[in-house]
């Protein structure tokens, strides 16, 4: 990465749809090097904060910063550019690419992907792609299914694959809507190791949506939890994590059922 | 003086556009099918009665009685042979509209090739007209607009008076519902295509009757109905169909009037700025 | 009845494609000329006719006069002693169907001489006939199409000396104003000047609008002709029975101006039928045949299809023996035939009269003509 | 023996207007229904270029390909905003649009009868000399396909069929490769329109239909969508059996029903058994 930013802030976000709040008045920060975490349950708002953050949506208020400069009102591909990535909840990979593919898709590389330059004089830059995405796909326990095409994976595969995807761009900022939900358990750890890694040796900064506390437990310094459209606790993740009204409210409901 | 005979001729036209334009309104509201074969049974109407009247010698009301019968026949038919089963195997909305392609060019050949392509009329006479000062009205055209006013009112009872009817208006407002394939769907299913296709069978036989009708006459019907379709809107079927089918008729006989060589232009120009400024139709 | 013959045509057809088809297989297209040779067999001559869409109901009229000159010129003894055999190709009155059905007949079953119709088909085919170096021969009324090349050649009226006979009525009657419809195809370009002409001399106001082949609701084209308030409408085109659907919604829309045509169309049936009784009184410049010599094929003709041919069914059984004649003065190759064709003078038109070939084109007589009743159908010749 | 070449000369065509329509509807998923109009934006170019401003065939062509390259981007950035059936439509109308155009154009334009004086470089004026060149013009195009579907490009354009709003977070814009392979698919149609006018000798409104969009439509379909081979087989195969058809002494009247039919039939049965074609690697989007 070029341009070194330390912190990506959303103040006092809000967003609305036909009349309903999905959520108000919400604000956090994420910081390179750190892993912020984000529980709460369904329908608390979180998928639609991370479209809020990626300009899918326009907030009806509130801003998004990256240090200094504001991100609301760029577009999804420009907020990217900038360095601020996401993976989905619901996958959303390229079916008909192979596992390599969907990586290399990601690559923020441009040669060979012009319609005036897939000819000749990309085969260097698609070698050195080629092996991050292998890099990568490896750490994932992927390797062996890289040349497979992605919709005959089991879901679990094709959710890492898309977290692989969403790292190749190389952002600075990923936003991993639930990276661990549907994976199998024991591939767990490998991605909550990933995302260490990600944090402390790349300096990236990463918004952990999860549902799985153990997951939030185990990488998150900070954490907030939304509900009901509100952040009812904030601060560091232990702290969060004992909060009595987390507890009642949401962590309670989870470990009764 | 021609703005007024050019009116009252768009008027005509717009009762065939109106007719087959309700049929496909209703089926592309509720089943989200773009049925092009709508325009194959529109002219399948027409050449069962040509050939019928012309070349067997039946009478008109005969002719006219098994042709619409075909029509609606035809067109559930399309929908239980080929619609069905392909939305069975999981094919979505575009696989249908292009095998929907595949039967409209099927029986295009078919009426090539039995008619060799050249004008079907049904009549001999020439038809009876009043001098309105200088306006020439057709006695047919008139009775066509009433015929056409009397089916509206009936489509009307049938969609707010029956069981039915309020299924398919749940089936408009509802998108989850519409492209399903289920039993209860099936019944609802099959009475959309029949009266659907009955009126398309109906504007058929009008047409073949007045000026005539060629194998490419399906389609050039169909493509007006559609944009009279989105030009009233898909939400706004009766209404809608009505008020767009007057619109397109009375733009189609006036751009013929001014602009004859740029008829087609003139429409498919319309359709495009349409679907890109009002998509949701003018009235809609 | 009409397409019965037309499966006729095309059984003879077949056998030929066969043949042709081994010979593909086999090598080249030179074989086709040295297979010819041989006494006896046969020479194929080309037809590319509309047998269906908009002129495809003439076309299949067409068909029975060209076979009926075909058995009687192979009763008379063909060409030198070898008969001559028909290969027909529908054209669709396209000229992507024309230029397609050319190359077919040109390029497998060899023919050295192609009878064809329609401006729209023969203007496409020209450039072929040259490549191919194959004569074709056509009643295309476009003057100057077939003049400024070598293997293309008509026989028709042309509108130049038909458009004037009617412009002489049109002064008699001291029209003012004529309003003109023709097909929106190349044709135009030769028709519309010429009718021009006619109506600058007469010191007329004129217009003219083009109309779709193929449509079928012409009125509000038909509402321009009304709001210009002719005393004179004329029509020509394909000679397809949109031009009669046109008569007959002028008059479905209380026009009662007088109809007038540059060509003899009306004596094709489904053209007739097309325009039903708005086409009385209709008064048009076309081919003048003399109904007594013509006599050996009215009479086949009636005896197989139940009424008369029509002008261009004349032409066809002319053109028939033109090349005939050629190809047995000069060979039968295609620049023989070519030879034999631009040079051929006192040629016995089956509507009486001799003929000359004049800059490819041949000079007919033409005469004035009413419709009496188009049902039955009836017409008079007239002097204006 | 000619006419072997000459549809040698056909089935090349159809297979460089197969190459780009596929590289649009099959690599990209966007459902055009009106190749056609670009097609014969290419040829009237191309003729056009030849005949009235004696610029060389070769070149004339290129300009062919460009012009039809840049029209296409013309006419798509509007309906870029445009998703499902609305786009299909909008497209089917922008060849009837285009028909119009050409047709009204044609009959008060000196040489649009047919085109009179196509002046052709000695080298291809010879029957084979053109097959070779045409050959030769379609092999390029296949080499250009076949580096295209393993390059970087190729697979943006799937990634964008498949998912174009996952493409979106990865910072990549799906639009701009719509763009971008809606130009190539133009220029693909640019050429096959030049060399199908040099095929025929002539051109008319009525070879851009919207039967041959359709036309293609089947040829991508039978042969097989995103697929190389697919847009070589399906013009071969469906080219061969019609013009086969003569051969086996069908009448001729029967053999443009017949054609229309069949394409018709293979239509509706691929829908139902096989939307991906013969070879082809993608179903028809939803």
């Amino acid at each position: 990465m070029t341009s070194r930013t330390s912190s990506l802030t959303a103040t006092n976000l809000s967003m609305r749809f036909g009349g309903v709040d999905v959520f108000s008045d919400i604000s956090f920060a994420v910081r390179t090097g750190h892993v912020t975490g984000c529980i709460g349950p369904n329908g608390a708002g979180k998928s639609t904060l991370v479209n809020v953050i990626c300009g899918v949506y326009c907030p009806v208020g509130g801003q998004v910063f990256l240090d200094e400069r504001l991100l609301t009102g760029a577009s999804t591909v420009e907020i990217v550019r900038r360095g601020v990535s996401r993976s989905f909840q619901d996958v959303r990979i390229f079916p008909t690419l192979t596992a390599l593919e969907n990586v290399q898709a990601a690559m923020p590389t441009r040669h060979g992907e012009e319609v005036y330059s897939f000819l000749f004089g990309y085969q260097a830059s698609e070698r050195t792609n080629r092996a991050v995405a292998m890099g990568l796909l490896d750490e994932l326990s992927l390797a062996d299914v890289a040349g497979r095409t992605a919709q005959d994976l089991p879901f679990g595969q094709q959710k890492l694959i898309a977290l692989a995807r969403t790292i190749a761009t190389g952002a600075q900022f990923l936003l991993l809507d639930e990276p661990a939900a549907g994976v199998e358990l024991d591939l767990i750890p490998r991605i909550t190791a990933l995302v260490q890694r990600l944090a402390q040796q790349e300096q990236r900064g990463i918004l952990l949506i999860e549902h799985n506390v153990d997951v939030i437990r185990a990488v998150a310094e900070d954490a907030f939890v939304l509900q009901g459209g509100r952040v009812i606790a904030h601060g560091g993740c232990q702290q969060v994590l004992n909060d009595e009204r987390v507890i009642k409210e949401y962590l309670g409901r989870i470990y009764d059922a | 003086m021609g703005s007024i005979q050019t009116l009252a001729i768009g008027l005509g036209m717009a009762g065939y556009y109106a007719l087959v334009a309700v049929g496909f309104g209703l089926i592309f509201a509720t089943l989200r099918i773009f049925h092009v074969a709508h325009g194959t049974v529109f002219v399948t109407g027409g050449y069962v009665f040509f050939f019928l009247h012309r070349l067997y010698g039946f009478d008109l009301a005969t002719s006219a009685a098994i042709a619409v019968a075909c029509a609606a026949i035809l067109g559930v038919a399309i929908d239980r042979v080929i619609y069905i089963p392909i939305m069975r195997r999981g094919g979505g909305m575009f696989a249908v509209f292009i095998a929907s392609l595949g039967v409209a060019l099927i029986f295009d050949a078919l009426y090539l090739v039995l008619t060799k392509g050249v004008l079907a009329i049904a009549r001999t006479d020439s038809l009876q007209i009043w001098n309105v000062g200088a306006i020439a009205l057709r006695q047919y055209d008139m009775a066509m607009v009433v015929l056409v006013l009397v089916i509206f009112l009936l489509l009307y009872l049938w969609l707010h008076r029956t069981r039915t009817g309020l299924e398919i208006r749940a089936l408009t407002d509802n998108e989850m519902l519409a492209g399903t394939v289920g039993m209860n769907v099936d019944r609802t299913r099959n009475s959309i295509f029949l009266i659907a296709s009955a009126m398309a069978g109906l504007a058929g036989v009008l047409t073949a009757y007045d000026n005539g009708i060629n194998p490419d006459s399906g389609n050039r019907t169909l493509f007006i109905a559609v944009v009279a379709v989105i030009l009233g809107g898909v939400r706004n079927l009766l209404a809608g169909t009505l008020l767009g089918s007057v619109a397109l008729g009375i733009i189609t006989a006036f751009a013929m009037f001014l602009y004859p060589e740029w008829v087609t232009f003139c429409i498919f120009a319309m359709m495009i700025v349409l679907i890109l400024f009002r998509p949701k139709g003018l009235f809609g | 009845m009409s397409r019965l013959a037309g499966i006729r045509a095309h059984a003879s057809a077949r056998i030929s494609l066969f043949a042709s088809l081994a010979m593909l297989g086999l090598a080249a297209s030179a074989t086709t000329a040295l297979a010819q040779a041989a006494k006896g067999e046969p020479v194929k001559i080309g037809v590319t006719y509309p047998l269906s869409g908009p002129q495809g109901a003439w076309g299949q009229l067409l068909l029975p006069a060209i076979e009926i000159s075909v058995a009687q010129r192979n009763e008379a003894g063909g060409i030198n002693g070898r008969p001559i055999q028909i290969v027909v190709e529908d054209t669709k009155g396209t000229p992507d169907g024309g230029v397609s059905s050319m190359r077919k007949l040109v390029q497998v079953d060899g023919v050295p001489a192609i009878l064809t119709i329609f401006t729209n088909v023969v203007s496409a085919q020209i450039p072929l006939a040259r490549q191919f170096q194959v004569p074709i021969i056509s009643p295309v009324e476009a003057p100057g199409l077939v003049t400024n090349t070598q293997y293309a050649f008509a026989h028709s009226p042309l509108p130049s000396r038909t458009v004037p006979i009617v412009g002489e009525v049109w002064k008699k009657q001291n029209v003012k104003r004529i309003f003109a419809f023709y097909p929106n195809t190349p044709i135009v370009k030769f028709l519309s000047p010429i009718v021009k002409g006619e109506a600058e001399k007469l010191g007329a106001t004129y217009d003219e609008a083009l109309f779709k082949l193929g449509d079928s609701d012409f009125r509000g084209l038909i509402t321009r002709a009304k709001d210009f308030g002719p005393d004179a409408i004329f029509i020509m085109g394909h000679g397809t029975p949109d031009e009669g659907a046109i008569m007959k919604q002028i008059r479905e829309l209380g026009i009662q101006t007088p109809l007038y045509g540059g060509c003899a169309c009306i004596t094709v049936k489904s053209y007739r039928e097309a325009a039903g009784k708005a086409a009385d009184g209709l008064i048009y410049g076309g081919f003048k045949y003399d109904r007594a010599a013509a006599a050996k094929l009215i009479d086949a003709y009636r005896a197989r299809m139940g009424f008369d041919p029509d002008y261009a069914s004349l032409e066809a059984y002319d053109m028939i023996n033109m090349i005939a004649d050629s190809a047995a003065k000069n060979g039968v190759s295609g620049s023989a035939i070519r030879e034999g064709l631009a040079n051929l003078k006192g040629f016995k038109s089956i509507g009486g009269g001799l003929v000359d070939m004049n800059d490819n084109q041949t000079v007919i007589s033409v005469g004035l003509y009413k419709v009496i009743d188009a049902g039955k159908p009836e017409f008079q010749e007239i002097t204006p | 023996m000619e006419h072997l070449l000459f549809i040698g000369n056909l089935i090349c065509v159809w297979i460089i207007f197969s190459l780009g329509a596929n590289l649009v509807i099959g690599y990209t998923g966007m459902m055009a229904m009106g190749q056609a109009a670009y097609l014969g934006v290419g040829a009237y170019t191309a003729a056009g270029l030849n005949i009235f401003f004696g610029v060389d065939f070769f070149t004339a062509s290129l300009a062919g390909a460009v012009v039809a390259a840049v029209v296409a981007v013309l006419t798509f950035l509007p309906l870029l905003r445009l998703d499902g059936f609305y786009f299909a439509l909008a497209t089917l109308g922008l060849n009837f649009v285009f028909f119009d155009l050409f047709h009204n154009l044609a009959p008060r334009v000196e040489g649009s009868e047919g085109l009179y004086g196509l002046e052709m470089p000695y080298i291809i004026s010879r029957p084979v000399g053109l097959f070779i060149a045409i050959l030769g013009a379609t092999i390029l195009c296949v080499a250009i396909c076949w580096r295209l579907d393993r390059s970087p490009f190729g697979r943006a354009l799937r990634a964008t069929r498949d998912k174009p709003e996952a493409l979106q977070s990865l910072g990549k814009d799906p639009r701009k490769f719509q763009i971008s392979v809606w130009a190539l698919g133009g220029a693909f149609s640019g050429l096959a329109g030049a060399i199908y006018a040099a095929t025929l000798f002539y051109i008319d409104p009525t070879l851009f239909t919207l039967n041959t969009s359709i036309a293609v439509l089947v040829f991508i379909g039978v042969g097989g969508l995103a697929s190389i081979p697919g847009s070589i087989l399906g013009p071969v195969v469906l080219v061969a059996f019609t013009e086969g058809l003569r051969f086996i002494g069908l009448p001729s009247t029967l053999t443009a029903p017949i054609q229309s039919a069949l394409y018709g039939l293979l239509l509706v049965l691929l829908m139902m058994f096989r939307r991906q074609g013969l070879v082809g690697n993608y179903d028809f989007k939803d």
